[in-house]
């Protein structure tokens, strides 16, 4: 029990990690921007796409990272000269409009170019197989490699944010727009950077997993909602928010699917509990997300009576 | 004397900042009581209290005999407490007098009604207008309130805090960021107020307090160093020191809390 | 809805447009399949499959075949109202579609009641295999249960002791899990529902490890079984048996590669099924599409040779419907997987293979048959079914 | 959501409503007059298609009451639509075919659940409202997904349509049709009213500033909950009819997918104007069909529209014939 108990634990910190990848860029660009992007996701799934290209056409799963990571900038910056850029001082409503029928576009986008099928991106040599853990688990070694990663940009991000004078930008920018453009920075280049940062954050996370997961048309959307559903937990703006956030949704969604039949068996018999546990396992996050915001209108770091 | 309004040792602390330290006022009907005091002195924080929208950590607020100190914004309203200003009342999408209707509405009958035009109603409209005549802006009932001037607001808003039918109002800043032109109309219409209502004006500019108050308050720093007429705070040294002196320096601008 | 447009504009140009001028001699075929979405890979292999035979054939029993596509989108009111559309607007006789069993529900009757026959060459769920059949419903595939039962019976043969069941929470996994219990009677040491769409098995991949199970029993179609086998292998369970059913296969396989190689599954056919047939088949459509044909494309390929066979046995004439059924249910066609025919309910009555994967000499991968697990294998819900003829 | 506030700015109130009342009808008419196009042109399913693209814009326009006039951008409208849905076909499973009683089931149901998700989601703004109402929206089609003994994730389909009063009339596409029809000017109308009503007034107001409505001594929750249960009520009509329509029921209909269809619906056609959630579900539905003739790529062309219509036209779809046909300012 205690080594399932571990093992959990651990696939629930790299769900988290992952999710946290992808709702940092989207609560980064929620926060200083004050704009909601559907499309996040789609660059989550160009990341994919383009490890697996760049991979199979380099034949070194690192190579293509190294690749794949600028072109996603690239892309991301397009798109945000292109169309974001239009956006930025319109409606939330008209945001959501715009970019959901962005990211219809790409996701046609992709399928036209790759297919509907799932394509094959192999586990770096150097990273596969697994490796036994404390003695007594055994856990593959390209997840610790996700884990690791995972926290390693966390860390970057903390120390980018706290303590340099671009993070300083940021911070404030999330609090408070007219105080940086009154700092006189140029506004243009700091939302450019920051799209463009996002950008390579979502890219990164979807390169990371093209090993793990499959890769497909539907990726994106998949991962979206819970992205999103991070970014509210832990409160619009926040990168230490979001992070919380992150690994606790990672966590209770394993725990819960593995841990939460068991729980049940305690208080009802057991057909009931496994009934009861099917229909509850799906909507954990959701049950959570729902409680932390009735209880925290703004989500765990939120500002009070942002939106 | 009973009281209309009395504030009974309030205290409310942001952090280790003690914003509201144990104020006590009294206000009288009919009374329009200024308070005056220098930038960060809590003079938006302690109207906030008074009208519902800040909790107070300690104390009471008694209106008319009452302990509402836990009523919230919309109670007060209803109870006639009025605010106005800082906390702008106006609706930009709506009409001018769809703006006061409302403000009637709110106080007269139900909202609960699904059917029946609104804008209609004869009872609404016809009191909302009173009202509107009041401040003098009846000519422009039918403009959408976002199309009106900065001191046709002031009006506007005036005619809304009127139609609530309030036994005090609670004033916050109305000559902030206004005209010299501006703020002499606003003082005329002031002038026709006074005496109808009683009114707490909480105000940074000296000379509309000075020209309209009957009792003064000073707050600074969250306490009220002294309460009396114009005369009496105008020759007050400790305020002459605490603030009068600084007059010339403080920029007017976001208010304290 | 298509012809709704032509419609509206042929009214605007005053020209009055006459519906059904199609001669006799042709016989109109819709197809549904799911065509846009994640799930679109499926669809496509069913559509590709069809219109392969078609081409071959040059149309359908010596007739020019008139054949729309439509998109289910994988939603039931979009489907149901776009057949509705292929029956009634254009006057479909053959409806045939679709890949997933809740669309299939959601169009059983508006083909129907619009006098189509409807062909399924993939979903058959076991209310139409039982109560429910119907005279002019027949299923090239199998019954859903069916290739669940394959590997339930291969289990039980096998003479595991425990398994470890794994399956969407959804109605098809939850018949998956009964079929494969049907035909097993050792431990189920859990039976355990994901959610549809999960992208990470890590959770249930450690209860694996955990529970140290004889066989693993797996149903996660689509992209749920690329993720699925992959971090299977990366967390390194290959030691035990994973019996799977549309979980590893020609949808899924350019996604899995060599973590799947040495994964079973329970098929009707693979791609190298001994026969000529079966081997012009995987190479014409190789050529045509770029890709090794599926179940998918197989079962729908055999739905075209099937309306052939029919139309041919009643010579063209489509007019009577009690000959065609009469027709349909003779399966007189030269079926990909060899032999085929029709129990009483319409579903195919079949052999079952254990299938694993391999790869090719030229390094793409795809099923191949291993042995045969049950012969003329007919459906548990058939005796339901009072049809008889 | 300054859009949602600046929609509705009522320049020349009169003239508007005229062009407002002008166009409903107009569309109203020439919605009477598909059979007839159906009948003419020897196309029967053009009526049944058409009755599906009412059901959405009786979805769509309900949306719009709490989106356009409240500001409640709710991500879970389609739980409703499900919920008359599942009235439909729970009740024919057990026999009760009767509309009415359906209907009322459907709209008790959504009145509660709404009631009580609302309680809670009201406490939220912005962002946060449309991700806590998503949750909701989530959580209710995961539990008809379960829901084996109906049919799960498959759904069920109806083996009738439902009775009116004992009779079948509804069994006829054409009759279901007008009943749609009739259902959707219907609501459209108690919609129009509602929105001008003392009621109306204090939702709008909210809208804009739910601090300034305070001030003047309302309670907003009150006016926001009582909004977004009449929202969901109207929502399960159209869930109701949806499964007379598809005689089939499923979870599919309540997917996050379908709420955010709504929404897009309701921005397109332009927020806040009531005829635009109407004109934006017979847009985008139309569009779907017509464009997926072409290509299984369609979505892409929907996605293009869609972002044109946000750089061009910010009011929507209807903002576009506004500018064409509507009053100049």
């Amino acid at each position: 029990m205690t080594n399932l108990f571990l093992l959990q634990l651990l696939n629930g910190v790299q769900l988290g990690i992952l999710l946290f990848l992808v709702a940092a860029g989207l609560t980064l660009i929620f926060g200083i921007m004050d704009f909601i992007n559907i499309a996040h996701g789609v660059l989550y799934m160009v990341g994919a796409y383009l490890v697996a290209t760049f991979a199979a056409m380099t034949g070194t799963f690192w190579l293509g990272l190294l690749i794949a990571l600028p072109a996603v900038v690239a892309f991301g910056l397009f798109l945000e000269f292109f169309l974001f850029r239009r956006l930025y001082d319109r409606s939330h409503l008209d945001q959501v409009l715009a970019t959901f029928g962005l990211m219809l576009i790409l996701t046609e986008g992709v399928r036209m170019i790759w297919g509907s099928s799932p394509i094959f991106v192999p586990v770096p040599d150097a990273l596969s197989g697994s490796i036994r853990l404390l003695g007594i688990i055994n856990y593959p070694v390209y997840r610790i490699a996700i884990i690791a990663a995972g926290f390693a940009v966390a860390i970057g991000l903390y120390v980018l944010i706290s303590h340099t004078r671009a993070g300083m930008l940021l911070r404030a920018g999330a609090s408070n727009r007219p105080m940086v453009s009154a700092l006189g920075v140029n506004i243009t280049w700091l939302f450019a950077a920051v799209f463009a940062f996002g950008a390579m954050l979502a890219g990164f996370a979807g390169a990371m997993v093209a090993p793990v997961l499959s890769v497909d048309p539907g990726m994106g959307e998949s991962v979206l909602i819970l992205a999103f559903v991070v970014v509210v937990i832990g409160g619009i703006g926040s990168v230490k928010g979001a992070f919380v956030a992150a690994i606790v949704v990672g966590v209770v969604d394993t725990m819960g699917r593995t841990f939460g039949p068991i729980l049940l068996q305690m208080v009802l018999d057991p057909s009931a509990a496994s009934q009861t546990g099917r229909t509850l396992a799906p909507m954990l996050i959701y049950i959570l997300m729902a409680l932390v915001l009735a209880i925290r209108p703004s989500g765990l770091f939120g500002r009070r009576g942002a939106a | 004397m009973s009281a209309r309004l009395e504030i009974r040792d309030l205290q409310k602390r942001f952090g280790a900042l003690a914003v509201t330290d144990g104020i006590s006022l009294d206000i009288a009907p009919g009374e329009l009581h200024a308070v005056i005091g220098p930038n960060g002195a809590g003079k938006t924080t302690l109207v906030s209290q008074l009208s519902g929208q800040l909790r107070p950590d300690a104390g009471q607020v008694v209106y008319d005999g009452q302990d509402i100190t836990h009523l919230d914004m919309a109670g007060r309203v209803r109870r006639g407490m009025a605010r106005s200003f800082q906390i702008t009342t106006i609706l930009h999408g709506f009409t001018v007098l769809q703006n006061v209707a409302l403000a009637v509405q709110a106080r007269s009958g139900s909202s609960f009604r699904f059917f029946g035009r609104a804008d209609a109603e004869a009872g609404l409209n016809d009191a909302a207008m009173v009202f509107l005549r009041q401040v003098g802006l009846a000519d422009r009932a039918q403009d959408i309130a976002r199309n009106l001037s900065h001191g046709e607001h002031r009006q506007l808003e005036f005619a809304i805090a009127l139609a609530t039918a309030p036994r005090l109002l609670l004033l916050d800043e109305p000559f902030a960021g206004t005209g010299r032109e501006e703020a002499a109309q606003l003082l005329d219409l002031m002038q026709q107020i006074k005496g109808t209502q009683t009114i707490l004006l909480v105000e940074h500019d000296m000379n509309a307090v000075f020209a309209l108050a009957d009792r003064v308050s000073v707050l600074v720093y969250g306490q009220i160093i002294a309460t009396g007429t114009p005369d009496e705070i105008r020759a007050n040294a400790e305020v002459r020191g605490a603030y009068l002196g600084e007059e010339e320096t403080t920029a007017s601008g976001a208010a304290g809390c | 809805m298509r012809t709704a447009w032509q419609t509206l504009a042929a009214l605007a140009a005053s020209t009055a447009l006459v519906a059904g001028t199609a001669q006799a001699q042709d016989v109109k075929v819709g197809l549904v399949f799911t065509l846009s979405g994640p799930a679109a890979a499926l669809g496509e292999q069913g559509r590709n499959g069809f219109m392969l035979a078609v081409e071959q054939l040059g149309g359908l029993g010596g007739l020019e075949a008139t054949i729309s596509e439509v998109d289910d989108e994988q939603q039931p009111d979009v489907a149901a109202g776009r057949v509705r559309e292929l029956v009634q607007r254009e006057e479909k006789q053959f409806i045939v579609g679709p890949i997933f069993s809740n669309i299939l529900q959601a169009i059983m009757r508006p083909a129907l009641d619009g006098g189509a026959f409807m062909i399924s060459p993939n979903a058959g769920t076991s209310n139409y295999a039982g109560a429910e059949c119907n005279e002019n419903f027949f299923v090239t595939s199998y019954q859903n249960d069916q290739s669940h039962e394959v590997m339930g019976a291969y289990a039980e043969r096998e003479g595991f002791e425990s398994i470890f069941l794994l399956a969407p929470n959804y109605q098809a996994g939850r018949d998956s899990l009964a079929g494969v219990k049907r035909q097993f009677s050792g431990t189920v040491l859990s039976e355990t529902y994901t959610p549809l769409g999960q992208l990470d098995f890590s959770g249930e991949l450690a209860q694996i490890a955990a529970l140290q199970p004889d066989a693993v029993f797996a149903f996660m179609p689509g992209g749920m079984g690329v993720n699925l086998v992959r971090q299977y292998e990366q967390a390194g369970l290959g030691e035990i048996p994973f019996l799977s059913a549309f979980t590893v296969d020609e949808s899924t396989l350019s996604g899995q590669q060599a973590a799947a190689l040495g994964k079973l599954a329970g098929a009707n056919w693979a791609p190298d099924f001994d026969s000529d047939h079966s081997r012009e088949f995987v190479a014409a459509y190789e050529e045509r599409y770029g890709a090794i044909p599926g179940t998918y494309a197989m079962q729908a390929y055999d739905a075209a040779m099937l309306i052939d066979s029919a139309i041919r046995a009643v010579d063209g004439d489509l007019s009577d419907m009690d000959a065609l059924r009469d027709a349909l249910r003779q399966a007189d066609f030269d079926s990909l997987r060899g032999n085929f025919r029709f129990n009483h309910n319409h579903y195919p009555i079949q052999d079952f293979y254990l299938t694993g994967v391999v790869q090719r000499d030229d390094g793409a991968f795809h099923t191949s048959i291993l042995e045969k697990i049950f012969e003329d294998y007919a459906d548990y819900y058939a005796d339901a079914c009072e049809m008889e003829w | 959501m300054s859009a949602a506030s600046s929609a509705t700015e009522p320049t020349a109130p009169r003239v508007r409503l005229l062009s407002r009342t002008v166009a409903a009808s107009a569309i109203f008419v020439l919605m009477a007059l598909i059979p007839v196009v159906s009948h003419l042109s020897d196309d029967p399913f053009l009526t049944l298609a058409f009755t599906r693209i009412l059901v959405f814009a009786i979805a769509a326009l309900s949306l719009d009451l709490i989106l356009g006039f409240g500001a409640l951008v709710s991500f879970g409208h389609a739980a409703y639509v499900g919920f008359g849905a599942y009235a439909v076909g729970v009740l024919m499973r057990h026999g009760v075919t009767d509309i009415f009683v359906q209907l009322a089931c459907a709209i008790g149901l959504s009145a509660v659940f709404a009631a009580i998700t609302g309680a809670i989601a009201l406490r939220t703004r912005g962002v946060y409202f449309i991700m806590i109402t998503l949750a909701f929206g989530q959580m209710a089609y995961f539990f008809f997904t379960s829901l084996s003994a109906y049919g799960g994730d498959d759904g069920m389909s109806l083996q009738n349509r439902s009775t009116v009063l004992g009779s079948d009339v509804l069994e006829s596409n054409l009759v279901l049709f007008y009943v749609t029809l009739g259902t959707l000017v219907g609501l459209y109308l108690m919609a129009t009213a509602i929105v001008n009503s003392r009621f109306g007034r204090v939702l709008q107001g909210t809208r804009e500033d739910a601090l300034r409505m305070q001030a003047i001594g309302f309670r907003p929750f009150r006016y926001q909950l009582a909004a977004f249960m009449i929202a969901g009520c109207m929502a399960s009509v159209a869930g109701v009819l949806l499964a007379n329509q598809a005689e089939f029921v499923s979870p599919a209909y309540m997917s996050w997918h379908r709420s955010g269809e709504l929404i897009v619906m309701v921005i397109l056609g332009g927020v806040g104007t009531l005829l635009g959630g109407i004109v934006g579900a017979v847009v985008v539905l139309l569009l779907e069909e017509w464009l997926s003739i072409f290509t299984t790529h369609w979505r892409m062309g929907l996605g293009l529209l869609l972002i044109l219509v946000v750089l061009f036209s910010p009011k929507g779809i209807g903002g576009i014939f506004e500018r064409v046909f509507g009053p100049r300012k």
